[in-house]
């Protein structure tokens, strides 16, 4: 007979084990099925190790500029094997303390495939190939995740046409190295990759870099890019790559004409594909829609007992959506009381230097949502503690509804604004308006208080510009 | 003072709430919050009008 | 005829130029009274150039410790004379930065020393003494600030026993340090001279180290220092210093006996007082409190039409305090709506390494206030953004009202929590609860999840712990 639980997860990554933990600390009795890594793409291969080669890099230049703080260093250099493996360290520890957190939690862990199959079962096949049958009486939630997304014109060989997962731990550092895509993964590699000595080339098919925020923000990473060393092309696309040489020979279409690119290395960083193969859809019935698994506001799927979150379904591909969606999918399973997630408060980082972290409307989506706004701008070129820092790049940008005062967007470029964007998230989770965001006593000196500079900027009330 | 003697009688509304009340005239008293310890909020300034505010 | 204004600001710190600058905003004709450097203490001696120098600390400790991040580093020292003038250069360029402010906004800026007069005068000296008067129609707002505090025991020489300004300015690094008062320019200055190699002791009176603080934030900084190498002694006070040989003989009254230290230097930092003197409170009848001028809740002092603000008046000494208080000051002298500060919700935050952040009642003080509580704490340990980063130090700590959820207070230690406790003053100001900080996403990886993970861990519903 086979074994029982309330409620099944399959897949371990930020959107299921938070799923498992929120359902378990409600009574339930819980098991999660992983088939390669606890922790998921997140912790082993995305978010976390990332942001260790991010700091590696960061660290670096630090000591390329060690002398504009008045510190003198004779001889420098990174070590790539030495930074590659911090990264692969960081992210094993991570996953260790998932594994921690399950047996904490009473969690059964099933390491193998997982199914869904007949009405609220999962099959699991393990390495060897052996199948088990798993009954979930609540529910079972398909968290699988995503994988990187192959163009038809770059095909991943692994070696030379790289995707992230190699991209974070090649064995040699390429001299050069062209980046497809200038999303938050594709920037942060550029950055990681330039910072370390690599000439480094993004190429970007949409009008702007980091085409999801503010045109602002991605006019300030570009300047940012080039004074970094990096060259930016815009309105491109990677007509052909050609590695029957020694390296790559890369044909790209730009504004201004065909270039062609010899590097060593390709990185192909244009989005994901869910995963949503072999994982049973089809013989449930479970419905895709645009290769994704269709939901409704509570992560239903189709057929009654199944769900889904994180990104194996629709709405941003970020680790904190996932785990928002799992909470919220696990309480309702529990029949405890909760509410829909707002995806229109959702912020988005890219770990670069400087920084980028916004939330809510653009200055363009505002005003094609027919808002009349007020828009402030506060360079921190203007603050004292970026003065300080020696991080006088970028801004902060806020934008209001006129008549109201409500609280639309923000948008941050600079040293440490992806701990800044938390304050508008919540303040905008609590119904702000401008008035409030003025009468909070922001600490000096501190790149935050740049968000109050902003909000005073967009009313004319600005002290400091 | 005591930390035990708020929250009952007086009405708790988000900034944005009350602004929007402000403007289209509604009594945030007549209004049910919808969010945390009955914090009146956007949402139920909005559906408040769009019931019959004929009543009043 | 003395020349008219409608408002004279006499001081222009953190305090004074805002106050000019809101009221100049307002439609008034300003004249701002500086008798040293434009900006105050904040930003020639206190907040800007010490957080200059802070930095430099940090990326020398980046530096030594590079190894750990995957970065090579033959040889390496700070160059204390570049790292002092890189402060002093920062400083400066954001005096020059008031100057320009001043003149964007019309205000007229007179150099000399101000002193109260008569009704509504300003009698200034300048500083080859000559002596004119001017008329404030309006109203005088006196914000003439504070300077550090000298003990009996502790006499300032101004070349081995020493005062913040010194220590910003030395021309050579001690070898050894003592620090009277941890304090946030003590623990400072314990940090940056500690980074560059100089054998720092800290003494405090008080039972805890940063004696404002939660003590769970006391005992993590005096964990933290232990590991830098700083030795300090709570429950302990200096009772004399001998400077009559080559450095100073510092007997020190500890709980465990008389303690002899040999420094090249002793650093004072144990407060401040007002500057109160020559500057015609006696000669206006302006009323003093304990030596700060004493004002109501609209600034207003004793005697009609003059005003005060800042670290001449009672209230946290804090740049920002002054910045408010002086905005909420020039609107209520221009008639402009405005609203009284609320000072249970101010900020504070030392820029040592952990940093120190935090806002709202200690768990002692909530307890004290007759507060149910909720505590929760997040360890930095457990966050995948600390991982990568190499700063697993610290936490944060937050105390909720049990019975409704009110938030009311934070406490942070570790890295970049000063730009993380805006979110809780905003959400306070707001009047959040529990709730709404649970439902509000956080970016994934940052340090600011851990406000929200702390939040969970004092409802049981902790996922990463
Ligand atoms: C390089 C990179 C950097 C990123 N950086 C960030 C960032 O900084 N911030 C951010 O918010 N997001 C970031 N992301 C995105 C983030 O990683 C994803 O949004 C997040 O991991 C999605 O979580 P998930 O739980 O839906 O899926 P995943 O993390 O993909 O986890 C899915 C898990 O399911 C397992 N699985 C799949 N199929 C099966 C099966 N049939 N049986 C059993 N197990 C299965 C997989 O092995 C995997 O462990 C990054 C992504 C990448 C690639
Ligand atoms: C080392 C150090 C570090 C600090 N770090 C921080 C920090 O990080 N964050 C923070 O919030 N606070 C910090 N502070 C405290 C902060 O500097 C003060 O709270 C703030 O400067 C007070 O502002 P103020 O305008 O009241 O007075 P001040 O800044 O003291 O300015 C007063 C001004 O008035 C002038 N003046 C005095 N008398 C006269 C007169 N008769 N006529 C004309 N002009 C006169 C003075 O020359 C001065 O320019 C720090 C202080 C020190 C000493």
């Amino acid at each position: 007979m086979a074994q029982t639980y309330d409620v099944i997860v399959i897949g371990s990554g930020p959107g299921g084990y938070p799923a498992a933990i929120r359902a378990s600390q409600l009574g339930l009795k819980v098991a999660i099925v992983e088939k390669e890594s606890l922790g998921g793409i997140c912790l082993n291969w995305g978010c976390i190790p990332t942001k260790a080669l991010l700091k590696s890099a960061q660290v670096f230049e630090y000591i390329k500029h060690a002398k504009d703080y008045g510190i003198n260093v004779s001889e420098s250099s990174a070590d790539f094997g030495a930074v590659i493996k911090r990264s692969r360290g960081v992210a094993e520890g991570m996953s260790k303390g998932v594994a921690f957190l399950m047996k904490k939690n009473k969690i059964d862990v099933i390491m193998g495939a997982g199914k869904a199959k007949g009405v609220k079962t999962v099959e699991v096949t393990d390495k060897d190939g052996k199948k088990v049958d798993y009954t979930a009486n609540k529910g079972v939630i398909i968290a699988t995740g995503a994988r990187a997304r192959e163009l038809p014109n770059i095909k991943i060989d692994g070696q030379k046409v790289i995707e992230y997962r190699k991209a974070m731990s090649l064995e040699k550092q390429p001299k050069s190295l062209l980046v497809v895509g200038s999303g938050a993964i594709g920037m942060e590699f550029a950055y990681v990759y330039a910072a370390m000595g690599t000439k480094v080339t993004v190429v970007e098919f949409m009008p702007n870099l980091v085409p999801v925020e503010d045109e602002d923000i991605s006019k300030e990473i570009a300047k940012q890019y080039k004074k970094l060393g990096v060259d930016t092309y815009v309105n491109s696309s990677v007509e052909k790559v050609d590695t029957s040489g020694e390296g790559c020979k890369v044909l790209v279409k730009t504004p201004s004409g065909e270039k062609t690119f010899e590097v060593d290395v390709v990185l192909s960083a244009a989005g994901i594909v869910s995963n949503i193969e072999n994982i049973g859809l089809e013989e449930t019935g479970i419905k895709t829609d645009k290769g994704k698994i269709a939901v409704n506001e509570w992560y239903e799927t189709s057929v009654p007992g199944f769900y889904a979150i994180g990104d194996c379904t629709p709405g941003p591909a970020l680790a904190h959506v996932a785990t928002a969606e799992g909470i919220i999918c696990a309480e309702k399973l529990a029949g405890h009381k909760t509410e829909a997630l707002d995806y229109g408060n959702i912020p988005g980082c890219t770990y670069c230097q400087p920084e980028i972290a916004s939330v809510g409307f653009t200055e363009k989506k505002a005003r094609e949502a027919g808002y009349d706004i007020k828009v402030g701008k506060f360079p921190f070129m203007a603050s004292g503690k970026a003065s300080a820092a020696g991080a006088k790049e970028g801004f902060v940008k806020v934008i209001f509804d006129a008549k109201y005062g409500e609280f639309l967007g923000a948008h941050m470029i600079g040293m440490n604004v992806t701990e800044m964007i938390a304050e508008v998230v919540v303040a905008r989770k609590l119904e702000t308006t401008s008035h409030e965001i003025l009468r909070s006593v922001h600490p000096h000196p501190t790149m935050s208080e740049a968000v109050k500079g902003a909000t005073e900027a967009a009313y004319g009330e600005a002290i400091d510009l | 003072t005591a930390a035990s003697s708020d929250a009952s009688d007086r009405i708790k509304a988000s900034p944005l709430a009350k602004r929007l009340a402000d403007e289209k005239g509604i009594d945030l008293s007549k209004v049910e919050g919808s969010g945390d310890n009955g914090r009146i909020v956007k949402r139920d300034v909005d559906e408040f009008k769009a019931a019959p505010a004929a009543q009043s």
